[in-house]
């Protein structure tokens, strides 16, 4: 079965006052129907600026998108027009963002958010859509929904809003949604609840998920694959449990460490990255991660490793010493 | 310079039009009916009550009303001895000394509101502006101070008799401003005419919208036969210059008649051409510059002799007569009166010498020997444009030429009063302007303030007073003649009390179709609107 | 070019001379109001070396003349050279348009800037003062001072800023508000530090550059208010060349038979206010972050 | 909500009252005496009659009484009668208020009409050349002065017409209430309208565009447009509604300070409105008329606050509901 | 007032103790006749001390009145009631030179490295501006000196003294906090969420650098944060917060292996680990409902309405703090 989208070779440049910032430089991965799987990195390693560029709201200038494929059940979405990518947005395609504050029109009513979507593209008249969205609000665990169509965003708790973020994205019922950073801004009660929603509904309608997240334990529990990106690029891929347990790339390897964990015992002291994350605009023709890398050898600095496969389980990384590190980790 | 040539052509060519224009083309059969519109350069008064106002806002809204006793003659306004009667059948040859004035009233003449007006209507409203009961205010009450009594012994006949016999007395009973008012109406509410308007006048009243139009139809009852010519007419308040003349270009309105600036005109010709007519004339009005002797140094008389030496009138006169509403270089008297002096005996006096440069020379010495060289001072000016702001750049240029540094503060009606009254200026710009040319009462304004209260030069000088009384109590004319020199003399020689500037020039530019309508010397004169026809 | 004697200044040198040419290649209008200012304000300054003629001297011989190549653009009807009083006039401009702008703008920091600091009492009783003098019109007020006090640049200046005093403290109260609640000023409060050093040391500077942006657009709108308070004609008086005076009178009289008196002052404000409202407007994007790409 | 509104109302009394107070000692501040100047435009000033005029007026009793009398007089809706002309205050601004109003109103509609969508269109495009045009007139618009521009229009209003009729054309110089005669009452106000309404239009679009910007940048649109709603729609719903805010805040007070604008625009087109009667007023020493004026201008910006606050809620049910 | 007793009788008095601690922030309404229509209540009746040396975690939700708790201590607001002794005096009855002195030994740490840095100066003049304000340096030149001494002691660069903020990386940033709330030479320190805003490899970066100075300075932290698992890494002892009061108090560990509220349990249960096969082994039931408002927050136990033990008894009573093992708190009257 082919995936259900494949990202191929995607760059993604800002033009800022200081450079060229490439953003996204060179990505691709697959997503399968169904399959739920998550985008891990630090802020300004490409994350959410990737999973933007799929839906082209790239906004331009000064974003662009210079070069790739997006393939979407088969078509390119790079090379839709205007019109046919706007029918492809929310119809085909969810977004779930990170602020359920801010991303919530404050002066338009839960219903008419809901409901406007169905009419743009299912071209459903409004008591049709009513209906559909007090079923969706229902679905997204919602209660009394016919007094909350009628209320305003301000007027429901974070949580609340993201349920309704959560509805919207599934109003046109999309092959595919991408949460960006769904619940970094909720309270930790409130963020299980969430996801655990968005896990059991993406499992119950079939839908692919995106799920983009700096939380290495949200990733844990509910993506079957991951990719780490490191400043615009992908340097690690595959099965999470494989990630997880035998990380190939020193970054990966690194973020593994160094954060405090519930699991284990208290460590004495934390094993941190050094340094600092690089400037876009500065990078050289090494491996971005050379600079705080422990095991970087001469050859990192003259070019930038290729992601390529480890085995046969799907699990690829980006560094020369890819097949090394095992060995090396345990010496170092 | 090709570029000046251009423009000078333009004024020539006015000049040429304007005179075309005014000359009486043969005797034209009057026409009558249409309505006149014009404006009044002004806002609204303080009310529309002759008796009371001093304003030419009043007068220009409602002189078409009103009758007077005697009047200027309308139909040679630019005199100033030519009185004759409105409501009386004649003008009275004064009996008793001098002293008593019998004047007769038309028979027949009627209100606007049907009711006959008779003698009584006449003494009684003399009676108010003469002698105003309490609680009733009249600006001429002290013009009439000669006037012991006012009589009506039967209903065709108003007897004045004075305490003493004055030439004065004439020229003020035929101010346009003394409206023959309703007895009954007096009597019972005083204040009345503040608000209404009820005449005997060529125009019946129509309507009045405050600061915004006036409105008057033909009065067909109006006892000069034949008047007025037109079926009506609209004032209309417009303060502003070039909103008049925009009007006027547009023929929103035929005029004004108040006077308008040489820029209004020039425009006006330069884009009408024989539509338009001008009329000019020397206007009983001018500027003074006038220091205030409470202050150093201008108790100095020689800073004040510097002052006026600096100014040089010759060659200003003429150049600012293209761009203000001055025009004739004269002494204390109005050039058009009899009293004034001519050209020879102005030069013998500081600041109308016949060399400039040896007048400059004298004030940088005088300045000099004061102790005031490169003195800085402040010129007050009141805040009007024409022609007082055009006359203080003038003069404060001149100045600048003897290495004097004025700057100028410039102050709205009120504040300005104010400042004069308490003497809180260094150097003003005043204005002697009357209603009436009587030049005799007109140059008391520079008396000193004991004997003149409207006097801000801040000095005391009996020897003043007794060359003014000398030349007032004198009966022949050419003695007067004299008398007026001396004291013209001392006052802008000797002493330098005031620094005149040119007097003022009234220039109206009229639709041509407006007709029959005379200028005067005074724009408080020949307003009743009854000779004018349209020829249209 | 400057000796250098270590790298830093050369450093400093550059990135000032990047951060230029930045400004002018992203805001081409911010630019061209930036060369109106930099022109009016050489006018203004060197009034004495570049202007052919006397302000103030009046020529009979040359009485609104149009333009020509002794007077480029014409004379005035006193025959004065309107170039030569264009360029005085723009001394005049700056000067009123500067000192009303510069004071009335920091009377107002002082005032918003305290009024957000202290809040409670001080706060709602200096609001609702502000209130009542925004009440007024500016014109209206502006008439009542020079009413009282007369004409001339001073009593000018004091009725152009007296006016701009509560426009300035709002925004800037609106500014300090939120700065207020920003950690670094409860970083400094627990720091122990004085009103006085909290208010000027750490809110002052960050409520003024944005304030900064804000007096451009105010000195174009004192030399407006300036123009109009002439119009009335209770602005500066003659003979100083001033260009809201030069319109007065000479702009109506004149715009028919002689429009070059009226067009030029005329065109020397609006270009000049123009100038200071685009470089406001172009300083203000480039400043300000949240119109910045991201 | 109206429990907002009282409470709103309420506030402005302190308002008011301190508006009184400013404009009673202002105008006492003022050299010279509304007797001399109606007593002494002509020749000599007779002592009596001031005097007389004086004790007319009632400026003969204690500072004191004058206020507390303006201030009662005020409170009981009696705006006293105008000291220069001697009729009610509130007929003296009854005449003048239909074109000051009228005027006002075109200004503002031209303002929104024009200006809203100009700026919304400017900010969609930004930088463009459109974008350039646009804000290079609005910018033009702040910096002409007025009244120059009033004269330049008339000036090319009668040049043009002389050149292409023959006959130079002006409008009217007597206005006429709408109502009688639409045409001749149009002619007299639209060029003021349009004089006043530039520069208003020109700040309201300045306002759209920055505002919209603004808006553009927000998450709620970004949302929208992963929603794949149509551009249209977008703008209209989701990004003009909320851009409206801060423009709706800044018609209101240009609103409330068209008075200071037709103060001048008014005495450029000889128009017999609020704005001249204010300076004719201030300088005719008329307290009373003054006093009744800024007390009327106060109530407007007052009132206008109003109007905007609850247009504010309105379009933002975060009041609203709050 | 049950008060903490100290379980280490031995110690000294406790540096901080905080009695019956309110903090309502009130409603109004009207501008100019103002009505107080309600009242927030941020902070509803803490108690709780801490020795010196020692590192107490404060942790809870948004909301739950943390954050109000260290602005109290801060002096930067003013507390409704309860008194906050600190070395055993009440700092609510101290004179302004005393407050001063007080200001110098309590210091804060902010959670966003952005705006805690005043973007007008440089970053030495931010770290020396407390040292010159309270004359810790008698010269410039001594100042610069000790500036730079606490740039280096926070891992910075000396040379950095000479940049603005907007120069730095957030990481960097943070540590120019750190290193400004030393430069007073405090004993006790404020971190408000101080590592939260950071990124992960950062994140851990700063943890250790807080750590260090605490063993090197001797310094008291109180650590207000809602990543328990960093709270786990760095505190003593831990305070939970729901709704303005403390639910549970403990030992660090004591806590985290044996935690007994319920609402504690359900925070734990909520954060899931960087592991997927444990992940995958856990039956996660998330808590139900959202925390109510702290305007009209629930009679009785505030927690009950979400809670999976709630009784009916729950509703009326507000179970007090009860100390149900040596040092271990718990405010619930259904645990045992």
């Amino acid at each position: 079965m082919p995936p259900l989208l494949e990202v191929k070779g995607l760059h993604t440049e800002f033009r800022t006052g200081a450079g060229v910032v490439r953003a996204v430089d060179g990505v691709s991965y697959t997503v399968h129907s169904g399959e739920t799987v998550a985008v891990v990195g630090e802020s300004g390693s490409g994350k959410s600026v990737g999973a933007m560029s799929i839906l082209r709201l790239i906004p331009d200038p000064p974003g662009r998108i210079t070069q790739g494929q997006i393939l979407f059940a088969g078509r390119d979405l790079l090379s839709l027009s205007t019109e046919e990518m706007r029918e492809v947005r929310g119809s085909e395609i969810g977004m779930i963002f990170q602020e359920p504050m801010t991303s919530l029109n404050p002066v338009l009513t839960i219903g008419r958010q809901i409901t406007e979507t169905l009419q743009q593209h299912r071209g459903a008249d409004r008591a049709t859509a009513d209906r559909r969205a007090v079923e969706l609000l229902n679905l997204v665990g919602i209660a009394d929904p016919e007094r909350r169509l009628r209320q305003y965003p301000h007027q429901l708790s974070g949580g609340m809003r993201q349920r309704i973020m959560i509805a919207i994205a599934l109003t046109c019922e999309p092959r595919l949604i991408i949460a960006d950073e769904p619940t970094t801004a909720l309270d930790v009660t409130i963020q299980a609840q969430i996801l655990e929603l968005m896990a059991e509904l993406t499992r119950r309608l079939n839908v692919a998920l995106i799920i983009i997240t700096h939380n290495l334990g949200v990733v844990a529990r509910y993506a079957k694959r991951v990719n780490v990106m490191y400043a615009g690029r992908l340097v690690e891929s595959g099965p999470a449990t494989e990630v997880y347990h035998d990380p190939r790339h020193p970054y990966t390897m690194a973020l593994l460490r160094s954060v405090p964990r519930l699991d284990r015992p208290r460590q004495a002291r934390l094993d941190p990255v050094d340094g600092q994350p690089p400037d876009l605009t500065r990078l050289d023709g090494g491996c971005a991660f050379r600079p705080r890398c422990r095991f970087a050898v001469e050859a990192c600095g003259e070019s930038r490793p290729a992601l390529e496969a480890i085995g046969a389980a799907g699990h690829l990384s980006a560094c020369f010493r890819r097949d090394e590190l095992p060995s090396v980790q345990v010496a170092a | 310079m090709m570029n000046r040539t251009g423009w000078l052509g333009v004024s020539f060519s006015i000049a040429v039009t304007a005179a075309l224009a005014a000359t009486p083309v043969a005797a034209q059969a009057i026409k009558k009916g249409g309505t006149l519109t014009y404006m009044i350069p002004a806002d609204a008064p303080p009310s529309l009550d002759g008796h009371k106002e001093n304003t030419f806002a009043t007068l220009h809204a409602t002189a078409p009303f009103y009758s007077t006793l005697i009047s200027i003659n309308p139909d040679n306004p630019s005199s100033t001895t030519d009185i004759v009667c409105d409501l009386c059948t004649e003008m009275p040859k004064p009996t008793d000394d001098g002293k008593t004035y019998t004047f007769k009233i038309r028979k027949g003449v009627k209100f606007h509101d049907g009711t006959p007006l008779t003698a009584a209507d006449v003494a009684k409203s003399w009676q108010y502006i003469a002698f105003p009961p309490t609680g009733v205010s009249s600006a001429r009450e002290a013009y009439m101070s000669m006037v012991d009594k006012i009589e009506n012994p039967d209903p065709e006949t108003v007897v004045f008799r004075l305490k003493f016999a004055t030439s004065a007395f004439l020229p003020a009973l035929a101010d346009p401003f003394a409206y023959i008012y309703k007895k009954d109406i007096l009597e019972k509410e005083p204040h009345w005419y503040e608000k209404n308007v009820m005449g005997s006048g060529p125009f019946k009243f129509v309507g009045y919208e405050t600061g915004q139009s006036i409105k008057g139809t033909r009065n067909p009852d109006y006892y000069h036969e034949g008047k007025p010519y037109i079926d009506g007419f609209t004032a209309i308040f417009a303060a502003k210059q070039s909103v008049r003349v925009d009007a006027i270009r547009a023929d929103r309105a035929a005029t004004e008649f108040r006077g308008m600036p040489p820029s209004a005109r020039d425009e006006l010709v330069k884009e009408l051409g024989d539509k338009i007519t001008v009329q000019t004339s020397d206007w009983n009005c001018v500027n003074l510059l006038t220091p205030n002797q409470k202050k150093k140094p201008f108790d100095d008389v020689r800073v004040r002799r510097a002052l006026a030496l600096a100014i040089d009138p010759w060659k200003g006169a003429p150049a600012l007569s293209r761009i203000a509403t001055v025009h004739t270089v004269g002494g204390l008297v109005f050039p058009g009166s009899p009293l004034a002096a001519n050209k020879e005996e102005l030069q013998k006096i500081a600041g109308f010498g016949p060399d400039i440069e040896k007048a400059r020379a004298e004030a940088r010495k005088l300045l000099k020997e004061a102790g005031a060289e490169g003195l800085k001072f402040e010129l007050m000016n009141r805040n009007v444009d024409q022609p007082y702001k055009f006359v203080a750049t003038w003069a404060i240029d001149e100045w600048s030429k003897i290495g004097l540094k004025v700057t100028q503060r410039v102050l709205p009606t009120g504040p300005f009063y104010e400042a004069l009254r308490s003497g809180n200026f260094e150097v003003t710009v005043e204005f002697n302007c009357q209603n009436m040319v009587n030049p005799l009462l007109d140059v008391a304004k520079v008396l000193p303030r004991s004997v003149y209260p409207e006097n801000y030069g801040g000095y005391e000088d009996p020897k003043l007073i007794e060359l003014y009384n000398a030349m007032l109590k004198e009966t022949d004319p050419v003695k007067q003649r004299a008398r007026m020199r001396d004291f013209e003399t001392y006052a802008l020689d000797t002493k330098v009390v005031t620094i005149m500037t040119p007097w003022w020039n009234r220039i109206l530019a009229h639709r041509s179709y407006m007709k029959g309508w005379k200028i005067s010397p005074s724009h408080y004169l020949n307003l009743n609107l009854a000779n004018i026809w349209l020829d249209k | 070019m400057a000796v250098m004697t270590s790298e830093a200044p050369d450093e400093i040198h550059r990135s000032w001379r990047t951060a230029a040419l930045g400004f002018c290649r992203r805001q081409p209008l911010g630019t061209f109001g930036l060369a109106i200012v930099i022109v009016t304000a050489i006018a203004g300054l060197s009034a004495e070396w570049i202007a052919p003629y006397n302000p103030t001297a009046n020529d009979f011989e040359a009485m609104t003349e149009a333009p020509s190549w002794a007077h480029w653009l014409g004379t005035d009807q006193f025959g004065r050279d309107l170039l030569s009083r264009i360029i005085y006039g723009a001394r005049t401009a700056l000067i009123i348009g500067f000192i009303s702008a510069f004071v009335g703008g920091f009377a107002g920091l002082v005032l918003g800037v305290g009024s957000a600091y202290f809040g409670g009492k001080i706060d709602l009783i200096l609001q609702r003062v502000m209130d009542i003098l925004m009440a007024f019109p500016l014109i209206i007020m502006a008439l009542a001072v020079v009413a009282i006090f007369g004409t001339g640049v001073q009593n000018v200046i004091a009725a152009i800023t007296v006016p701009l005093i509560p426009r300035c403290a709002r925004v800037v109260r609106a500014s300090a508000l939120s700065i207020r609640e920003v950690p670094y000023i409860d970083a400094a409060r627990t720091s122990g530090f004085s009103h006085s050093r909290i208010i000027l040391r750490h809110m002052m500077p960050n409520v003024v550059a944005p304030f900064l942006i804000m007096l451009t657009a105010f000195v174009g709108q004192a030399i407006l208010a300036e123009a109009s308070l002439s119009y009335l004609g209770l602005g500066v008086q003659e003979p100083t060349p001033a260009w809201g005076l030069m319109l007065q009178g000479g702009a109506e009289e004149y715009a028919s038979t002689a429009p070059w008196i009226a067009i030029f002052p005329g065109l020397a404000i609006a270009l000049t206010v123009f100038g200071f409202s685009l470089f406001g407007d172009a300083l203000r994007d480039a400043i300000d972050p949240k119109l910045r790409e991201r | 909500m109206y429990r907002y509104i009282l409470n709103r109302l309420l506030l402005a009394v302190p308002t008011l009252i301190g508006a009184a107070a400013l404009v009673f000692i202002l105008m006492r501040l003022i050299p010279g005496d509304i007797c001399v100047i109606r007593l002494g435009s002509g020749s000599s000033i007779n002592a009596a009659a001031v005097a007389n005029c004086h004790a007319q007026l009632g400026l003969d009793r204690s500072l004191l009484l004058q206020f507390v009398d303006f201030i009662v007089g005020f409170a009981s809706g009696d705006f006293g009668t105008s000291m220069w002309s001697g009729k009610p205050v509130s007929e003296e601004i009854a005449t003048r208020i239909p074109v000051s109003l009228e005027i006002a109103i075109l200004a503002t509609v031209v303002a929104v009409v024009i200006a809203i969508p100009l700026g919304t269109i400017s900010a969609l495009h930004q930088n463009s050349w459109l974008d350039h045009v646009v804000r290079t007139v609005a910018i033009a618009g702040i910096a002409t002065p007025s009244f120059w521009l009033g004269i330049m229009s008339i000036l090319i209003v009668l040049d043009v017409s002389h050149l292409l009729f023959g006959a130079p054309w002006m409008p009217p110089i007597n206005f006429v209430p709408f109502w009688e005669d639409p045409l001749h009452n149009l002619s007299i106000v639209i060029l003021p309208a349009l004089t006043i309404g530039y520069r208003y239009s020109a700040v309201t679009m300045r306002m759209t565009r920055s505002a919209m910007l603004e808006v553009l940048r927000e998450d709620y649109i970004r949302t929208a447009r992963a929603k794949g709603l149509l551009e249209q729609l977008i703008v209209n719903r989701h990004a003009l509604k909320n851009a409206m805010l801060p423009v709706v805040t800044l018609v209101g007070i240009e609103f409330a300070f068209l008075i200071g604008g037709l103060v001048v625009t008014e005495q450029v087109f000889n128009l017999n409105g609020i704005g001249r009667l204010f300076v004719l007023a201030v300088q005719n020493q008329d307290y009373t008329l003054t006093q009744a004026l800024v007390m009327l201008t106060v109530a407007i910006f007052v009132v206008t606050n109003l109007v905007v606050d609850v247009l504010y809620a309105w379009l933002d049910p975060r009041i609203r509901f709050a | 007032m049950t008060g903490i007793a100290m379980t280490d009788a031995g110690a000294d008095r406790p540096l901080l103790e905080i009695k019956g601690l309110h903090m309502h922030f009130p409603i109004s309404e009207g501008i100019l006749m103002r009505r107080q229509v309600g009242e927030v209540k941020a902070v509803d009746g803490v108690d709780f001390s801490l020795r010196r040396g020692e590192t107490l975690g404060l942790v809870g939700e948004s909301g739950c009145g943390k954050t109000t708790t260290g602005r109290c201590i801060l002096q930067l607001e003013r507390p409704t009631s309860g008194a906050i002794l600190y070395d055993g005096v009440d700092i609510n009855t101290l004179s302004r030179s005393e407050r001063l002195a007080l200001r110098r030994r309590i210091q804060v740490i902010f959670q966003d490295p952005y705006s805690s840095l005043n973007p007008r100066m440089k970053v030495g003049d931010i770290v020396g501006e407390p040292i010159h304000v309270h004359g810790l340096a008698p010269d410039a030149a001594r100042r610069r000196a000790r500036v730079r001494e606490l740039l280096q002691v926070c891992g910075l660069n000396p040379g950095f003294a000479d940049r603005y903020p907007h120069e730095m990386s957030g990481g960097q940033r943070q540590r120019v906090g750190i290193a400004r709330a030393l430069a007073l030479e405090p004993e006790f320190i404020v971190c408000d969420e101080a590592v939260s805003a950071l990124d992960v490899s950062i994140q851990a970066q700063v943890i250790n650098l807080l750590e260090d100075l605490r063993e090197r300075f001797g310094l008291t932290y109180l650590f207000i944060a809602h990543d328990l698992s960093v709270v786990r890494h760095l505190c003593q002892r831990v305070a939970v917060m729901y709704l303005g009061r403390i639910v549970e108090l403990a030992d660090c560990d004591e806590l985290f292996d044996n935690p007994l509220h319920p609402y504690t349990r359900a925070l734990l249960a909520a954060v899931p680990v960087p592991d997927p096969v444990i992940e995958a082994g856990r039956n996660f039931q998330p808590v139900l409902g959202e925390v109510p408002s702290p305007i009209n927050p629930p009679g009785g136990c505030v927690f009950h309405p979400r809670c999976p033990k709630a009784v009916e008894s729950c509703r009326r009573m507000r179970p007090a703090l009860r100390e149900l093992r040596p040092g271990h708190w718990v405010a619930c009257s259904e645990v045992s």
